[in-house]
């Protein structure tokens, strides 16, 4: 099963090419550190989203080449950063009051697990090591949506959207819409409400690669993405 | 995206009865007069206002009040060189006084904006301004527990504002205003200049534009205190 | 009694010439609105205090000639001032952070009544009218020194120090010192000690215009101020 | 009245053992090396000490700890490309650890600032980081309250100061610095360079001077990602 789910999962870019497409024209937009960054690249043309990053930062562009990057100028993930017309720098309580109040259109996160009552787990595997949180544990909570991408299942094929999360929790409730490899799935009233799947896959096998029941409310679409 | 609004007219536009209306400034300074004024011809009622003051003379928030709009008012200092306006309206029933001390007011604002429920605050502790209110001691001293303020709509004057709504502001006019663009709903932005993004360093970005839902150029405005040197009134 | 205190008693601007002489070099200093703002006027020379206004400036300066007013640039107690080098502008609850914060070395406050305790009473009479508490409650708890200035006796003749207020409370067990127009008064340990009197008034004719016990401690000095 | 400090040394020599510091920066940007550096010269022991991170490589806050230096380290996030030094401690059970997640340490640290003893937040609400905190209610939805973070002392980057301690900031390496200096009892800033009064545009200044105690000038400071990809090792 696992390996005939990974001939046609989709990869991370085309995962993240459709959380794009969802965003609105004028969204404020977090993009959690790590596959998340990778949805600012699909932003669909003439639609203009406004990044904020963490660490007090609205307004930033792509990547700088190489040997250009300024270590002042760099985002949630470390990462160098260059700016837009229009940006603009903050401390960190007025980066988090954006977060935490409300002021985001959307948070996009990677997960460990997501459960069909929206409860999140993404920052800690509870297996020892070394805890470590960032601000992912505000973003659940401070966003008006917030969205998760996502490989659907784990490496060893066992499913990422459960029941009840396992893993230490990120936040309780939280996330609305899971992107993943095979699905396009909502939480709405303590369940998982399939969206979109691959036509590649038929709803038993999808429902059995899924810790939950997936309900179906209308219609349920192809997820259709491009070679990317 | 360009968060330009063409006339003050459709910038109060969306401010129905029995909104709360968050009005930024400090007695006349970082007043939005202009604003005020757009919202008096629109004519609302039941308005619930949050400024720190309550009006000067018969312009501005004080002709706001004259017109009979506003029902309740949330405030830490209503007196000036010439509150008739409200004192009137006060002393006959005929508004809702709500006194808040002035940093409580401001952080109760902040907390609206950055989705704080509640704080404690040692201020007020053991007067008549915290009865009522939750009281918790922590490292042995008392302290009184606020709520956050939020509103329906906030009317602020900036100076500069660009297309996507980052703001500077003048001087002391500063205040409350980028405390309450980020507590409302709406917030709408009166300015000197609008300029293209980019036309404001970004570190010289005071509110950034996220808290902004619109910006409308008044290229001239007036200072409230002049308005009341020179007798006027409004409408 | 009133009458003959009258004749000794130091005027406003005497009181405030007192107050300024405790205000060491490189203060942080707010001054209530109305009669402590006086006290900027008599910086000692050569030492150098930083002016803060709840309204968000520090470091400002002198009132502006008439006619050069800028009605942005104003003081809590909504008057025209300017600016000296160095100055700062900051939004609201940057400013009563710096003030319930304890970053402010004193705070010189007018008094309608003053408890032995340290309790305040200086924004409402309690009869009536509107009430209006402005910053003052915030400064009580927020400057390290909170210092009264005030005439020693109501305009009737009747005390305004007490064993405790009759007035609606500003701060409970805030104020640490009492500049009045007979004498300098300590709040130690629940009482008032006595630091400076007018070499005209008696101990007992000043112990007579005094609502609470005063304490002696020490020495007790002669209040001595210019005339100005 | 002149806050500049003549050398690094002096800048930290007042930090004794058992000292809690806080340390600006996230990551690399905004971190005093320099200051850190000073620190390690001196060699005080046992520090508390906040930063978000927990250092990288081998120099600036991880050198810090890897001179055993820390004895509990308050943080959001201790990985990073190389938190070999944090590691190792950690695992080996001599260093402490409290994990906080970033928005609430950023507001914790304002709070001690501000004079807010506890607030609520939503963050963290039904997670393990909300173990033994108090919950409560408001307006239907559960928060978790949080204390304020203060410190003894804060060691901060800024780009210009003036000699009176007001500051502005370089891009994004503003971050914690402007909280940590309201929190600490003694701030000390590394600027890149110290200008007279009124060299910075009023408008322009990011901490106001009384938030800090002294300025010591770094005219041109390290970057502790350009540090660890040049392989550098302090001391």
């Amino acid at each position: 099963m696992s390996d005939a789910l990974n001939i046609i999962k989709l990869t991370n870019e085309q995962i993240a090419w459709r959380a794009a497409q969802d965003i609105q024209e004028g969204a404020y937009v977090n993009l959690g550190i790590g596959f998340p960054e990778m949805v600012a690249r699909f932003q669909p043309e003439g639609r203009e989203a406004i990044f904020h990053t963490e660490n007090g930062v609205l307004g930033f562009g792509e990547t700088p080449p190489e040997g250009e990057e300024d270590w002042d100028l760099i985002n949630a993930g470390k990462k160098a950063i260059t700016l837009k017309p229009g940006a603009a720098f903050f401390n960190h309580a007025d980066s988090f009051a954006m977060v935490r109040g409300g002021h985001l259109d959307v948070a996009i996160l990677g997960a460990y697990q997501v459960a069909e009552d929206g409860d999140l787990a993404n920052w800690s595997t509870g297996k020892g090591g070394i805890p470590a949180v960032g601000g992912a544990m505000d973003l659940v909570h401070g966003a008006k949506r917030v969205a998760v991408i996502t490989d659907h299942v784990t490496k060893k094929g066992e499913p990422k959207l459960l029941k009840r999360c396992t893993m230490p929790l990120t936040g309780v409730g939280c996330v609305t819409r899971v992107y993943t490899s095979l699905a396009v799935v909502d939480i709405e009233g303590g369940h998982f409400v399939l969206r979109e799947k691959l036509a590649a896959i038929s709803f038993d096998d999808l429902q059995a690669a899924t810790g939950a029941e997936l309900h179906i409310e209308g219609d349920v679409t192809d997820l259709v993405v491009p070679q990317l | 995206m360009n968060k330009t609004i063409a006339s003050l007219r459709e910038a109060v536009a969306p401010i129905g009865d029995g909104a709360t209306v968050m009005i930024g400034g400090f007695g006349g300074s970082g007043a939005p007069i202009e604003l005020i004024h757009a919202l008096i011809d629109a004519g609302p009622k039941n308005l619930t206002v949050i400024n720190n003051n309550a009006g000067n003379g018969r312009v501005g928030l004080a002709a706001l009040i004259e017109q009979g709009m506003v029902e309740k008012l949330i405030c830490s200092f209503p007196r000036s060189a010439d509150p008739k306006v409200f004192t009137d309206l006060y002393l006959a029933g005929k508004i809702e006084l709500e006194i808040v001390p002035q940093g409580t007011l401001a952080e109760r604002i902040r907390a609206g904006g950055a989705g704080i429920p509640a704080f404690y605050t040692p201020t007020s502790y053991g007067t008549e301004l915290a009865d009522g209110k939750p009281v918790a001691e922590f490292d042995g001293r008392p302290y009184v527990q606020e709520r956050w303020l939020k509103a329906d709509f906030a009317l602020i004057k900036a100076e500069l504002g660009d297309t996507l709504g980052n703001l500077t502001y003048r001087m002391a006019a500063r205040n409350f205003n980028p405390l309450m663009a980020m507590a409302a709903a709406e917030t709408v932005a009166q300015v000197s200049g609008i300029v293209p993004p980019g036309g404001i360093d970004p570190e010289h970005v005071i509110t950034p534009g996220i808290f902004v839902n619109g910006v409308v150029e008044v290229p001239d405005p007036k200072q409230e205190e002049i308005l009341n040197r020179e007798g006027a009134v409004y409408p």
